[in-house]
């Protein structure tokens, strides 16, 4: 046990900083993928048009390849992408791609395909009435969206946000595959070194279910929160 | 950004060979995941203390673990222990696909269990008064009511579930498999290629996806027959 | 009428029956008595303890004190005789709860076949027959989502004859259905009164509880206030609380 | 260049592992330190898996692949190589008392593990073409695992590391190395000329040229050995020699 | 009030509007006029069109031929005017439509705030004043789902009064209450009448409309079929289709 512990005996510490930058890549990635996925969801909010369409194309590409494919492309081929497309424009940049931005990238755009489903499905389920009534009332677009539809969409779509977290901190572990110091990365080094694969691997294990398991509690305080005013007082 | 076609054509063989282990896998853990979900689910929704316990752990470990970390310690983890090397388990456990099962499976299910719970609890009550009302007993409501019903408001987050798993199985590499993203990454290592090998998996996973979409599609349907325009 | 001494026994039966939701008394003491053919309508405010009352006597609730007996079968508060009461009292609910993934023959088969182990072809007669009476059978191959809701509502009514009960109990039948469809579902369960059958309906519709109620219940706060034929409950409420209720739902 | 990023794995003791307190060690992050002293340059090591480090180098990320590199046709088309840092043959490891004929003939069935992207898979299917049961494993700790559970009959990899990370362990008293050296290798390469090399991209001929200066200097003056010394008790390349001869 | 011709113009004019849903005809060249304090009951069918009419009014619905102008605007089919309209006209929804996770006080005051840029003191003002004009005054700090369907819809008709409109429009402002709360909103309506208030009101309520309507409509496929005073319209209905209406609403 004393291969855990914190500091210069043990890969505790090691294991520490590949936790926080594998929360840091989740919590960065999902952040950037709720934008990305709000404004998705608001673009191809509208019945089968164009922009449908073109949220189809975008999502049925993102989500039907495995987001390792992704990021590996990214991380390989993303300098040359980006430079692909800055060079029409005569922009000439020295740019190398991070695993750690390799990975946001990948997640944030993989995950805004699913999120943006969800959410744009919650907004969907937002009563008309409440749009009417909004209209009705002559209050303007941006409280109607911040104030009145996006809250009531977000108590809806809570139970799938959680989900695509949990899912989204459980991917992060690949981008290890490209060769970022997370916790997993840190797991097959101090595996590697000595040779003590299930101690590590355990650790890692219950890292990512204690993470997952203190994330419904939160959610269902979240929930509570934005359930306000809806349960009936029980009389 | 090039994409090699000859090489892709070339290779074809390799990544389909990693495809049909792909498929191969996930039709596999979905055909036992899927009953073991249900079963657990059972204990989860149990009035029994330590059964919906049970239930809930469980549903905690095996769909908070990356499927890459269950994978590992069930592989090598397993084999380190001499019950298992030395009984007739070792006769399952020796062979890296029996593990891959094993793990996925755990993983599977434990999003199955709360997809089939969402699916009871939301089955209305109403419905199944009235079941109750007409003298069938609490086991026939369940099966012939409940459970139908259950599964057919499951079915989509079962589809999301699915394609997403199916695609996670890209850690099976891990075990010695040479699934289609192994197979592309032979190919990235011999070539030091970064678009090619990956692009054509990435189409192939793409057509899998969709394949599989176009069957849950074909299930809905079928399912909710009822609700279509007369 | 199987039972030569059955008509010795009144339909239903309650004797100072309690029910408890938590700490919540939602029925009082209530006794209650109905006899074999007797169509009784039961009406009060909302929270008055109507459903429960209906839902007791099929044993959808457990009850905490008293007895309640149906065509002689003892519901005690042990349970045991739950599957018998339930075969004897059909319910037809206020949301209808059609099985949506069954055609209407099926749902009217259900049963029977599983309950009852009829075989499929008699059950289907048997369902068809039902479906006749209730002048929908034309639709029996539909789902429920396909039918209007006064459709779907005589279907529930022919499915809960199918099991053959000899009372029929109504939750408030008309209560979810557009102004319109009402009155072909009160039409079809007047058509059953008149065929002598034993039924409690909860309901609001005055009208038709004037034409076809043999004895009207009040009930408030848990309670039966006030029990009396038809043409007295309406023309000359004794309680105070009747008097209101009716005056303010009649307007 | 002032500022030089190597490419280390981190997970091959001896030759690279990293402590507990998070230091990079072994054989070769310590040559490369001594080597990047000498050509006055500051080096920082860049740990990530052994099949990124090729791709790394290529894409820029690294400018050194400072883990050895055994020379293939492939690899050679797209890298420059820098003079041996180790001769580390390959060979097979097997279970005691078994005795097994390289051919295709005699390995048919046989069950081989050997680690994913390396020389060492390639140099097996071209040898025995589907004859025995290949298993490609990410590393060779798995190898070790699945060799030692009874997975796998034999392995075939660098014999150095399978001495000291099995046959010379407690665990490994079962195990024996068989089928002598090999070398998985450019086979156009000369024997005395064989051995494994750290690498830089193509057109970088000033840099391999200053890092053979280095490593030159430090095979010289024995610095080479005394660090192979501190985790090492065996020569690992023929330059050695000298300095081997003179402690005697 | 602040124009002083505003009076020569009638509340809402309506000159031959057509409304389609895709290639259903749901208005067919309907004309309309009603006057400033004028008191409009609106009856008919389901899917007659009443819904449409009055939301065209409000330009929820863009309408396709026609002129409709309220207070003198013009609601073009360019609906450039659509802001301006919908702040002369206030309307009530079936469905209450309550904002759900904000208070009742926050209900009334957000369209105030964030359309009229009222501070937040002087729209509270304000909608205390109208929520003590429906009675409900001290439920303002809860939610809307901590309150009966009644206690609901007065919330929405204070809300649209918060807007100060200077025409009320009520969409079968009771048809989604228990019929013992129909009676609470109806009052709250015939109180805002009683001010002098322009209202366009579909309903079925015919006792409520015979105590406060000046004119009723009677509409059936998509037009006006019979447009007379509230006494003629119910004792003397001219056309066969009210006639047959009105029989069957009445019993
Ligand atoms: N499952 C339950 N748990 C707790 N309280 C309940 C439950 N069901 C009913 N009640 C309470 O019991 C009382 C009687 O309910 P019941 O449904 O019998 O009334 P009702 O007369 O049928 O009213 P309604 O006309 O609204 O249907 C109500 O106050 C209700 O809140
Ligand atoms: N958004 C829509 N798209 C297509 N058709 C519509 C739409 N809204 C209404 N209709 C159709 O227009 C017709 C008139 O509808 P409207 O809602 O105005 O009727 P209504 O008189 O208010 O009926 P109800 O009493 O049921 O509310 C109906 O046939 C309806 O099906
Ligand atoms: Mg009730
Ligand atoms: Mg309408």
């Amino acid at each position: 046990m004393e291969l855990l512990a914190l500091g210069d005996t043990g890969y505790g510490d090691e294991l520490l900083f590949g936790a926080v930058i594998t929360m840091k890549l989740a919590v960065y990635g999902f952040l950037l993928a709720l934008v990305f996925g709000l404004a998705l969801a608001v673009f191809a909010l509208k019945g089968k048009g164009p922009r449908w369409w073109l949220f189809r194309v975008y999502a049925s590409v993102f989500t039907g390849v495995p987001s390792l494919l992704i990021i590996f492309l990214f991380y390989f081929g993303g300098a040359e992408i980006v430079r692909g497309l800055l060079s029409p424009l005569g922009i000439r940049v020295k740019l190398d791609v991070s695993p750690f931005a390799a990975g946001v990238a990948a997640l944030a755009l993989v995950y805004a395909a699913y999120l943006g489903d969800l959410i744009r499905g919650a907004i969907l389920n937002v009563p008309k009435g409440q749009f009417e009534a909004c209209e009705a009332l002559s209050v303007p677009r941006r409280h109607l969206w911040f104030r009145i539809v996006l809250p009531q969409a977000l108590r809806l779509a809570l139970p799938g946000l959680a989900n695509t977290w949990i899912v989204l901190l459980k991917d992060t572990a690949l981008v290890s595959l490209a060769g970022l110091n997370d916790l997993i990365a840190q797991a097959k080094i101090a595996a590697g070194s000595t040779k003590e694969p299930f101690m590590f691997f355990t650790a890692a294990l219950l890292f990512f279910v204690l993470i997952s398991s203190l994330t419904l509690p939160l959610v269902r305080q979240v929930a509570l929160r934005l359930e306000r005013g809806q349960r009936r007082a029980r009389v | 950004m090039t994409f090699d076609l000859a090489l892709a054509w070339e290779n074809m063989p390799a990544l389909m060979a990693g495809a049909w282990t792909t498929l191969l896998v996930t039709v596999t853990v979905m055909a036992v995941g899927g009953p073991l979900g249900l079963l657990v689910s059972f204990a989860r929704m149990s009035r029994h203390r330590g059964l919906a316990f049970f239930g809930a752990a469980y549903v905690a470990v095996c769909r908070g673990a990356p499927s890459l970390i269950l994978l590992y310690l069930i592989y090598n983890g397993l084999a380190q222990l001499d019950i298992v090397r030395e009984g007739w388990l070792w006769l399952l456990f020796q062979h890296a696909f029996f593990c891959v099962v094993v793990a996925f499976s755990l993983n599977h299910s434990g999003y199955v269990v709360e997809i089939m719970r969402g699916g009871m609890e939301a089955v209305p009550a109403g419905l199944i008064e009235a079941a109750a009302a007409l003298g069938l007993s609490p086991r026939q409501v369940l099966w012939q009511i409940r459970l139908p019903i259950a599964v057919r408001y499951g079915l989509k987050a079962y589809q999301t579930e699915s394609l997403i798993f199916m695609k996670s199985t890209a850690a099976v590499s891990a075990v010695t498999l040479t699934d289609l993203t192994a197979a592309a990454n032979e190919i990235f290592y011999l070539t030091y290629d970064p678009f090619t090998p990956i692009l054509a998996a990435g189409f192939i996973y793409w057509v899998i996806n969709n394949a599989m979409r176009l069957g849950f599609g074909w299930l809905d349907r079928r399912l909710n027959r009822h609700l279509a325009p007369a | 009428m199987e039972f030569a001494g059955l008509d010795r026994y009144p339909a239903v039966s309650m004797e100072r029956v309690d029910k408890w939701y938590g700490r919540y008394h939602a029925l009082r003491a209530v006794s209650l008595t109905v006899q074999r053919g007797e169509k009784l309508v039961i009406c009060g405010p909302s929270g008055s303890g109507k459903s429960t009352l209906i839902r007791c006597i099929n044993a959808l609730e457990p009850h905490e004190g008293g007895r309640i007996t149906v065509n002689g079968i003892l519901l005690g508060p042990d349970r045991v005789s739950v599957l018998d009461v339930r075969r004897e009292a059909g319910m037809v609910f206020q949301q209808f709860n059609l099985f949506p993934h069954l055609t209407i023959l099926d749902n009217c088969t259900f049963a029977p076949r599983t309950a009852l182990k009829m075989d499929k072809a008699k059950a289907e007669t048997l369902a068809l027959r039902y479906l006749a009476r209730v002048h929908i059978a034309d639709q029996a191959h539909k789902y429920p989502a396909q039918l209007s809701g006064g459709q779907q509502q005589r279907v529930a009514i022919a499915r809960a004859l199918c099991m053959e009960p000899r009372i029929m109990l109504f939750d408030e039948p008309t209560s979810a259905l557009d102004p319109e469809m009402v009155g072909e579902v009160l039409r079809a369960i007047e058509e059953l009164a008149a065929d002598g059958m034993t039924m409690i309906c909860v309901t609001h519709e005055m009208g038709f509880a004037r034409k076809v109620a043999d004895r009207c219940l009040f009930m408030d706060q848990g309670e039966i206030v006030e029990d009396a034929p038809a043409a007295t409950f309406f023309d000359a409420p004794k309680s105070d609380r009747l008097q209101a209720f009716l005056a303010q739902v009649l307007k | 260049a002032d500022k030089v990023i190597i490419g280390n794995e981190g997970t091959y003791p001896p030759f690279s592992m990293i402590t507990p307190e998070g230091k990079l060690i072994g054989v070769e992050p310590e040559l490369a330190e001594e080597m990047c002293k000498r050509m006055k340059v500051t080096c920082e090591f860049a740990i990530m898996d052994f099949k990124a480090l090729i791709p790394s180098l290529l894409q820029g990320k690294v400018d050194v692949v400072g883990s050895q590199v055994t020379p293939t046709p492939e690899r050679k088309e797209k890298a420059l190589f820098g003079i041996p840092v180790v001769y580390n043959p390959d060979t097979y490891v097997v279970r005691k008392g078994k005795t097994y004929e390289f051919t295709p003939a005699g390995l048919k069935g046989v069950r081989i593990g050997v680690q994913r992207g390396s020389a060492m898979a390639t140099f097996i299917t071209s040898q025995y073409g589907d004859a025995p049961v290949v298993s490609l494993y990410d590393n060779p700790d798995q190898i070790k695992l699945d060799l030692l559970a009874g997975r796998i009959d034999m392995t075939y990899g660098a014999k150095l590391n399978w001495t000291a990370e099995l046959i010379d362990k407690p665990e490994g008293k079962d195990f024996e190395l068989a089928g002598g050296d090999n070398w998985s290798g450019d086979t156009s390469i000369a024997p005395e000329q064989r051995g494994s090399s750290w690498i830089v991209r193509k057109g970088e001929d000033e840099l391999i040229a200053k890092m053979d200066a280095a490593l030159k200097s430090m095979l010289d003056d024995c610095t080479f050995t005394q660090i192979r010394k501190k985790y090492l008790s065996v020569a690992i390349v023929a330059a050695e020699a000298a300095c081997v001869a003179k402690e005697g």
